[in-house]
């Protein structure tokens, strides 16, 4: 048991692919995330002001002129930095790599509510609970009970669905047996509708986000900051492969 | 300024200081009393009794072994039993009035952990833990009793006498239990 | 039957309400003990803390993806895929995602319910008297109408054999999105130019070319999710190929960005366009131009659509190289007055480039489709305001909001002597209403679906409640069926079902002879194995390549289009959301999932190219009243200045503008459907993208809730 | 004592002599000795004297204080951080904006004090309590704010490093945790430093004063006695204080400049920030010692004796030459990013100066640059106390908006444009920073009728060696140059 631990921990190293190509902005991963991790919705005059909680957003850009006019999208979300900016300003070691599945986590009762790693997030990536959010009964009903509900004044950020991870590890574990590539799929990977979303393990070479990752499409974003992302970009667009 | 006795030295201020300070700490030892005793429950099950006619815990608390949560006896697991039970006393007429109409019983759980906390029974149990190790030694309990000083240094405290260094650098992980 | 499903009782819940209040310490006295009810006949597969999935099927719309929910506690938690679907393949979209919020709302009607119309005075009703009521009405057949959605399930189904028996009229379907996309526009085109009576099936994901009609496929367009795996399979093909997407039309939609290349044709041209491609089309493969397109003058063409000379060329001559290439018949090309035609030279290109039933073209589908169009509406609001109409039965459409005002509808609706809304909220139709009878929500009830788009396979679809219903609803087929009984008669005795599960039961029974993904031997395993695995499908593709023979040596007519004077009127274009047909509005989250071309939320704006907005100085988050050219409605909206469409034209997403449908959904932004033109094409379809409205600024101002940083993507301050 | 001292110049005087060495006592606050006592008795009645006027403007600010920061900031506790217009991408505001100028205010005390009294400028004597004052109440407004902008201030002390049963530290690697415990010993040690040289004080007025002003002096003398190894202690205590001050007043500015230069933020990320803040902070407190002096000059009693055109002069010079500091430093930001090409610094720079909210960067340089250069180098100007008041005024205007500029507007254009902000202050932030406003004048109010504002003994020194002194049979001054 305690081998076993032991060995997958440090064969953990969980990343993302997303291929630009197919992915078509239909925003199904950012629904699929605030439905499966107790994202609270804040209502237009609070989104109008740019305090939407969406853990993933989709960046929008508008590339050339009318007609020849095209939207660039692209799916923001935390990178999970190998090296990440928000972790060593955090006094309080609220959010900090974790061992095991080596992503960026988010301690919600640890959080003290500077929003000094927003600031420093150049992904802006961190949102944070300005309010305690009311999910008007019955409707909280659907609540996830494996995500804590966060109350006003603490930070949150994509997890990467680590409640899913620790999940998959666990039955995983309990079948005796290695996490399998597949096996674990985070919210947003699962919905996309054209799959444009892949998950899995970095540090096994044969799994499929290892092989993306060495495509020559791949490129990580504001890589020349040196924060190591785990999120992979695929280059897309119009220009490619037509 | 007439009286020279300095103000700390006044008999009325020092005793209403001494009051302020009672209350303030009668109120912190009644709450931190009133979150260690244990909850009433709608029948005083008698824990010592069951184990000692030898009932296993996974009897009851079924899930333990198997998923997060060891869960609650139904109201049909109790009355497997005592339907063959002459109800004697008033507590045993209470599970067979339950039993005979099918209500459940409204058990109120003891052992919880904040929301914040993600606890799995599976691993520990996986672990070869025994359930006295946090729950306390039930042959001298009746009903359930909340185990004191169960915070997280506790759990870290456990983690790190039953795991090597390099195995604790994980269990000791914040996503261990918070996420 | 639903006693059988409740076999999960309720945690008690406040306990996620009040993680608020244990965050601090987690040891605030009163959150320290919760008390939680133990399973009354706890299964041995459902245990505290562990989730248990069941297959249903999503009803947000009527595609029929298949859905698999994670239950815990006897709550539904979370909405995923079906991965062995044959629709969706595991994938779900935003609408279908939120279905859970349909079920939670705190809007929702709660029980049978005697309304004052017009008002919101209910009073409420036992389940009893409301099937007493049901029975009263259905005792006069000639003058009882059933307005439906366009979902063809088994309440369809079921109402179609009531009302063939018990000899009522054929029930009416209505529903947005198949009025957006012209289904039954496309259906009639299909009949006439393929011969069968089905909506094909493209096969997107194996084509080289794909030539959309303002087709929304990534939207709403026939069954989405299906479409985008199309989408994502013509992307990605084998050895690196990558399929090339030329989608035409006014304004840049969510598909048309995903294209190579949009072409912004004037609205209503795209008939006209499709044969001048047809015809390029086949000079380039060296075949004579069938009669259809012949005749088409290629400089008139490139002149009323506004296509340069010599991009029809290049597009023309694209489409008739060797790739195998499929064109599209989407939503703006079929609502309009040459609707019909240009359904059919669109369907004919396909037949142009031989990929009828081949890999990559269009195929025949499974099962009969009982669309009904807009006519067949209007037929029923002549019927309605002749008095001819006593009772009406509204389930699954909500006709008050998502017809266009002009078709008078409401007006109507008020000579009808009893309405009878099955609606699980209090919708614009409800309050309109005599009685509401709410039906379950959707993770509540039992059903099935005839998957007839999206599906390369016969499939059924199969719905099971995956919670307890929470309210005091009943599903509409068991209050039918009651009340059939309750009438007695000949109708009690042709229609001999004890209740929804005996309908479904006995309807799905035919298929366990058929050789389906799992066999059973007797009805009670193939029950089970039909809700274990969200329904029935056929184990491989069925899409063969039989052969069709379609003539097209037919000639098209077409009648210039719709034209807006320049600078005073605008071609307006209504466009689909995540919001759908507008049922969604009340899902928080699809209200604050941003509009993937605008990031808005929370509102509906009006589409404005910069340069127009100019010159009616007009400016970002104005708001604006559009107003019909051809009748007095008219509507405000909030502009957003959108570089992706025509200068002529402007547009308008469907699904908010409520007036009712709960707190979320009410008082936000406006329906299109108020200023739309009530003429009708050749199919009888809404020609609603005839339809052209003037723009007057109020004066008045709203920012936009919008994702985007207005400074930083517009360089706006 | 006046009898048997005589200012130097005055001793051999022809009559023009006599004129001139009038106009010098005029002049200079150390050529116009009075007798010991009564300046005692001066200071005594300065801080004595509670008008009507002077209860009303306590209460007022007591009201204020209670309201404006106490009930917003309870509202915004009980609410969320929400009520503030703090927002994705700009999640600090207002409250850190106030936060730095506070501590910036508050480095002016120390410089004033400890610098000057290390270089032995005698100009400082009489204010020097003042600017000491202004340390400690700057930085007890100022240290407020850590607490303020915390989403869950309740869980506040997370942030000190003590054993805990969840075994978990505070992150010695943030800068924020550096930031608290440079702010706490700046404040312990300010304090002290305060305190230090105020104990003859406190002595003198205990031995003249009754009741229970008697008793809280009594307390605060410490049982002085004014014993020869008594001052031995205390001038070796405060000269150790005034060295051992100097370097954590840098580096408290430095850490609070390391807030936003240690980070990734484009324009935030700058070796220049530890100088570039220091300067700006001696220049914005240099300012407002000149602001409080003009105030307790014209409203206290007895105050236009210590406090002399001499002051504002001396101070004037010091402003101007701190703005060119502050310039030069400013000039340094920008060609530096600009030389060094990164796109997204350039961006946000010269969005500072064309973007929407550029009226403050504009509002910056007028205030800091434009207006002391203009004003400054004239004497006349320098020597107008009135003049003064205001243009130190609007420099601390252009360093708020200075750190306004810094923080929301820098965060509000990073690299992404997508996700750029346009932040807007609400009503609480406004009120709140108001609020520790009126709880600086407030404490300042209070503390002026609570301990003498004039180190009274430091003046009375410092009249003392300038007189002259027989040396032999020769007289020579005591020093030998006035400033």
């Amino acid at each position: 048991m305690t081998e076993l631990l032991a060995k997958e921990a440090h064969d953990e190293k969980w990343g993302m692919v997303i291929d630009l190509d197919i992915c078509s902005g239909c925003q199904a991963c950012v629904t699929a995330c605030s439905m499966e991790n107790n994202i609270p919705f804040v209502g237009e005059d609070e989104m109008a002001y740019g305090r939407g909680m969406q853990w993933m957003r989709i960046r929008r850009y508008w590339e050339g002129e009318y007609p020849e006019v095209t939207p660039d999208y692209q799916p923001m979300l935390c990178q999970q930095c190998g090296s990440a900016p928000c972790e060593p300003v955090c006094p309080v070691f609220a959010t900090l790599h974790s061992e095991v599945e080596k992503i960026n986590l988010q301690v919600y009762n640890r959080c003290i509510g500077t929003r000094y790693c927003a600031n420093n997030c150049p992904y802006h990536a961190r949102t944070f609970n300005w309010f305690d959010y009311e999910i008007p009964a019955p409707m909280n009903s659907y609540l996830n009970p494996d995500v804590t509900v966060r109350r006003r004044g603490v930070m949150e950020k994509c997890t990467f669905c680590v409640q899913r991870i620790v999940k998959g590890r666990q039955q995983a574990s309990a079948e005796g047996r290695e996490i399998e590539d597949g096996d674990i799929t985070p919210a947003c990977a699962q919905a996309c509708p054209t799959d444009a979303i892949t998950f899995g393990n970095l540090s096994d070479p044969e799994s499929r986000v290892s092989k993306m990752v060495r495509s020559d499409r791949a490129y990580k974003e504001l890589e020349n900051l040196g924060t190591e992302p785990r999120v992979t970009y695929l280059k897309g667009g119009k220009s490619y492969g037509g | 300024m007439k009286s020279s006795i300095p103000l700390w030295q006044r008999s009325s201020v020092r005793i209403v200081g001494a009051l302020v300070l009672l209350i303030i700490m009668g109120g912190a030892v009644g709450g931190i009393y009133y979150t260690q005793i244990p909850p009433e429950q709608p029948i005083p099950f008698p824990h010592n009794f069951h184990i000692g006619v030898g009932a296993q815990c996974s009897y009851c608390h079924t899930g333990a072994a198997t998923g997060p949560n060891a869960g609650l006896p139904t109201t049909d697991k109790c009355w497997g039993c005592h339907q063959q039970i002459e109800p004697r006393n008033d507590n045993l007429k209470l599970v067979a009035s339950y039993g005979a109409e099918g209500k459940q019983i409204p058990w109120v759980p003891v052992a919880i952990q904040p929301d914040f906390v993600v606890f799995s029974h599976q691993p520990h149990i996986n672990a070869e833990l025994t359930c006295e190790t946090c729950h306390g030694d039930l042959t001298q309990m009746t009903v359930a009793e909340p185990q004191k000083g169960q915070n997280m240094g506790w759990c870290l405290d456990c983690h790190q006498k039953m795991s090597t260094p390099e195995e604790f650098v994980l269990l000791s992980d914040c996503a261990t239990c918070h996420y | 039957m639903t006693e059988k499903i409740s076999r999960r009782d309720f945690l008690k819940i406040s306990g996620i309400g009040l993680t608020s209040a244990t965050v601090i310490t987690g040891c605030g006295p009163s959150s320290r003990y919760v008390t939680r009810q133990a399973y009354a006949n706890m299964p041995e597969y459902n245990q505290t803390g562990v989730s248990t999935y069941y297959a249903t099927t999503c009803k947000e719309c009527p595609a029929g993806c298949g859905l698999i929910v994670r239950t815990q506690e006897g709550r539904a938690i979370k909405v995923e895929g079906n991965p062995e679907h044959p629709v969706n393949k595991g994938k779900v979209c935003s609408r279908g995602l939120t279905t859970v919020q349909g079920v939670y709302n705190p809007d929702r009607i709660t029980g049978p319910q005697k309304r004052t119309r017009g008002s919101r005075t209910t009073t409420a009703m036992e389940w009893q008297g409301a099937i007493n009521t049901v029975a009263e009405e259905l005792k006069n057949p000639q003058k009882t109408a059933f307005l439906l959605g366009l979902q063809s399930d088994h309440l369809y189904d079921l109402v179609r054999e009531i009302t063939e028996k018990g000899g009522f009229g054929k029930p009416v379907r209505y529903g947005t999105l198949g009025t957006l996309e012209g289904r039954s526009t496309l259906l009639r085109a299909t009949q006439e130019l393929y011969g069968f009576d089905q909506i094909p099936f493209f096969d997107m994901g194996n084509a080289d070319v794909v030539f959309s009609f303002g087709a929304h496929f990534l939207e709403t367009w026939l069954s989405p999710l299906a479409y985008s795996r199309g989408f994502r399979q013509l992307r990605k093909q084998p050895f690196g190929k990558r399929g090339y997407i030329v989608s035409f039309e006014a304004r840049q939609s969510l598909s048309s960005a995903n294209a190579d290349e949009w072409i912004p044709i004037k609205p209503g041209s795209e008939g006209q366009v499709a044969l001048a491609i047809g015809k390029i089309a086949a000079t380039k493969a060296g075949v004579p131009a069938p009669a259809i397109f012949a005749e088409v003058n290629l400089n008139e063409v490139s002149q009323i659509s506004g296509i340069s000379m010599e991009k029809l060329l290049q597009l023309g001559e694209l489409f008739g190289s060797d790739n195998k290439a499929i064109a599209l018949p989407g939503g703006s090309a079929l609502t309009t007055r040459n609707g019909l035609d240009a359904a059919k030279a669109i369907l004919a290109l396909n037949v142009l480039v031989e990929n009828m039933s081949q890999p990559g073209g269009v195929f025949p589908t499974f099962g009969e489709n009982h669309t009904s169009d807009f006519a067949a509406v209007k037929a029923l609001i002549a019927k309605m305001n002749a008095g001819e109409v006593d009772t009406l039965f509204i389930h699954g459409t909500n006709p008050v909001f998502e017809l266009p005002a002009s078709a008078g509808f409401q007006a109507a609706l008020k000579k009808v002597k009893t309405v009878i809304s099955f609606s699980t909220f209090e919708d614009e139709t409800a309050i309109e209403s005599d009685y509401v009878f709410p039906d379950h929500a959707a993770l509540e009830s039992f059903g099935y679906q005839r998957v007839l788009l999206g599906s390369d396979r016969e499939t059924y679809s199969s719905i099971q409640p995956v919670v307890a219903p929470i309210h005091d609803t009943r599903a509409t087929a068991d209050v039918l069926l009651a009340a059939i009984l309750a009438t007695g008669g000949n109708l009690a005795s042709d229609i001999q079902y004890t209740d929804e599960v005996d309908y479904l039961q006995k309807t799905i029974t035919p298929l366990i002879e058929k050789a389906g993904s799992y066999s059973a031997g007797e009805l009670p395993t193939f029950w089970s194995k039909w809700l274990q695995f969200g329904g029935w499908w056929k184990t491989t593709s069925e899409l063969n390549s039989s052969e069709i023979e379609i003539n097209l040596n037919q000639k098209l007519s077409f009648s210039a289009p719709q034209s807006a004077k320049v600078g005073e009127t605008f071609h307006l274009v209504t466009f689909p959301t995540q919001m759908g047909d507008g049922s969604g509005a009340n899902r928080p989250w699809l209200q604050e999932t941003p509009d993937p071309m605008t990031t808005v939320t929370w509102n509906s704006w009006i589409e404005i190219h910069p340069k127009t907005a100019e010159l009616l100085g007009i400016h970002d988050d104005d708001i604006v009243e559009v107003k019909s050219s051809t009748s007095d409605f008219s509507v405000e909206a909030i502009v957003y200045l959108y570089p992706a469409i025509r200068p002529d034209t402007v547009a308008i997403p469907f699904g908010q503008g409520h007036t009712a449908l709960g707190r979320f959904a009410e008082g936000r932004g406006c329906n299109p459907a108020i200023v739309w033109s009530a003429s009708v094409n050749q199919a009888g379809d809404l020609a609603l993208s005839d339809t052209t409205v003037t723009i007057k600024p109020t004066g008045k101002r709203r920012p936009l809730a919008r994702q985007e940083s207005k400074e930083g993507v517009y360089g706006e301050h | 004592m006046a009898a048997d001292v005589k200012p130097f110049i005055g001793s051999k005087a022809s009559p023009h002599q006599e004129s001139e060495a009038e106009e010098l006592r005029k002049e200079h606050l150390m050529l116009d000795p009075m007798p010991r006592d009564e300046m005692n008795q001066m200071v005594m009645e300065a801080m004595t004297t509670t008008t009507r006027k002077w209860w009303a403007w306590v209460i007022g600010l007591g009201l204020a204080v209670a309201v404006l920061l106490f009930g917003a900031w309870g509202y915004m506790i009980a609410t969320g951080m929400g009520v503030a217009g703090i927002r994705r991408p700009v999640f600090w505001g207002i409250f850190i904006v106030t936060f730095v100028f506070w501590i910036g205010i508050s480095h002016a005390g120390t410089f004033v004090s400890a610098i000057l009294r290390v270089f032995k400028a005698e100009f400082r004597r009489p204010f020097t309590r003042a600017a000491e004052l202004m340390t400690t109440f700057g930085l007890a407004a100022g240290a407020l704010y850590p607490l303020i902008h915390l989403g869950r201030v309740w869980v506040f002390y997370w942030m000190v490093p003590y054993p805990n049963a969840r075994w978990l530290w505070p992150n010695f690697r943030s800068a924020l945790v550096w930031d608290f415990l440079a702010i706490t010993t700046y404040l312990l040690s300010s304090t002290i430093y305060l305190f230090l040289p105020l104990i003859p004080d406190m002595a003198m007025a205990r031995d003249r004063s009754s009741g229970w002003r008697h008793f809280i002096y009594k307390l605060l003398a410490l049982g002085w006695r004014g014993t020869e190894a008594e001052w031995f202690r205390l001038r070796k205590a405060i000269s150790i204080f005034a060295y051992a001050i100097i370097p954590v007043m840098f580096s408290v500015h430095t850490i609070v400049s390391w807030d936003f230069a240690v980070s990734t933020v484009s324009g935030w990320q700058s070796s220049i920030f530890g100088p570039y803040f220091i300067i700006g902070a001696i220049l914005s407190g240099v300012s407002a010692v000149v602001t409080i002096l003009y105030i307790l000059r014209s409203t206290m009693k007895n105050m236009d004796y210590f406090i002399r055109k001499e002051h504002f002069d001396a101070l004037g010079k010091l402003i101007l030459v701190f703005s060119m500091a502050w310039a030069y430093f400013f000039f340094n930001e920008y060609i530096l990013s600009w030389y060094g090409g990164d796109a997204a610094v350039k961006q946000v720079l010269t969005l500072h100066a064309t973007g929407p909210s550029a009226w403050v960067w504009y509002t910056m340089l007028i205030c800091n640059v434009a207006i002391p250069w203009l004003f400054l180098w004239n004497k006349k100007v320098r020597r107008t106390p009135w003049l003064m008041f205001i243009i130190t005024l609007l420099v601390n205007v252009g360093m708020y908006a200075e750190r306004y500029t810094i923080i929301p507007l820098t965060l509000g254009h990073q690299r992404n444009p997508f996700d750029w902000g346009i932040y807007n202050p609400t009503i609480i932030e406004v009120s709140i920073a108001l609020g520790t406003l009126c709880l600086f004048i407030f404490l300042y109010l209070i503390a002026s009728r609570f301990i003498p504002l004039v180190p009274v003994w430091e003046v009375q020194e410092g009249q003392m060696s300038h007189t002259l002194r027989k040396v032999g049979k020769t007289e020579i001054p005591s020093v030998t140059e006035l400033e």
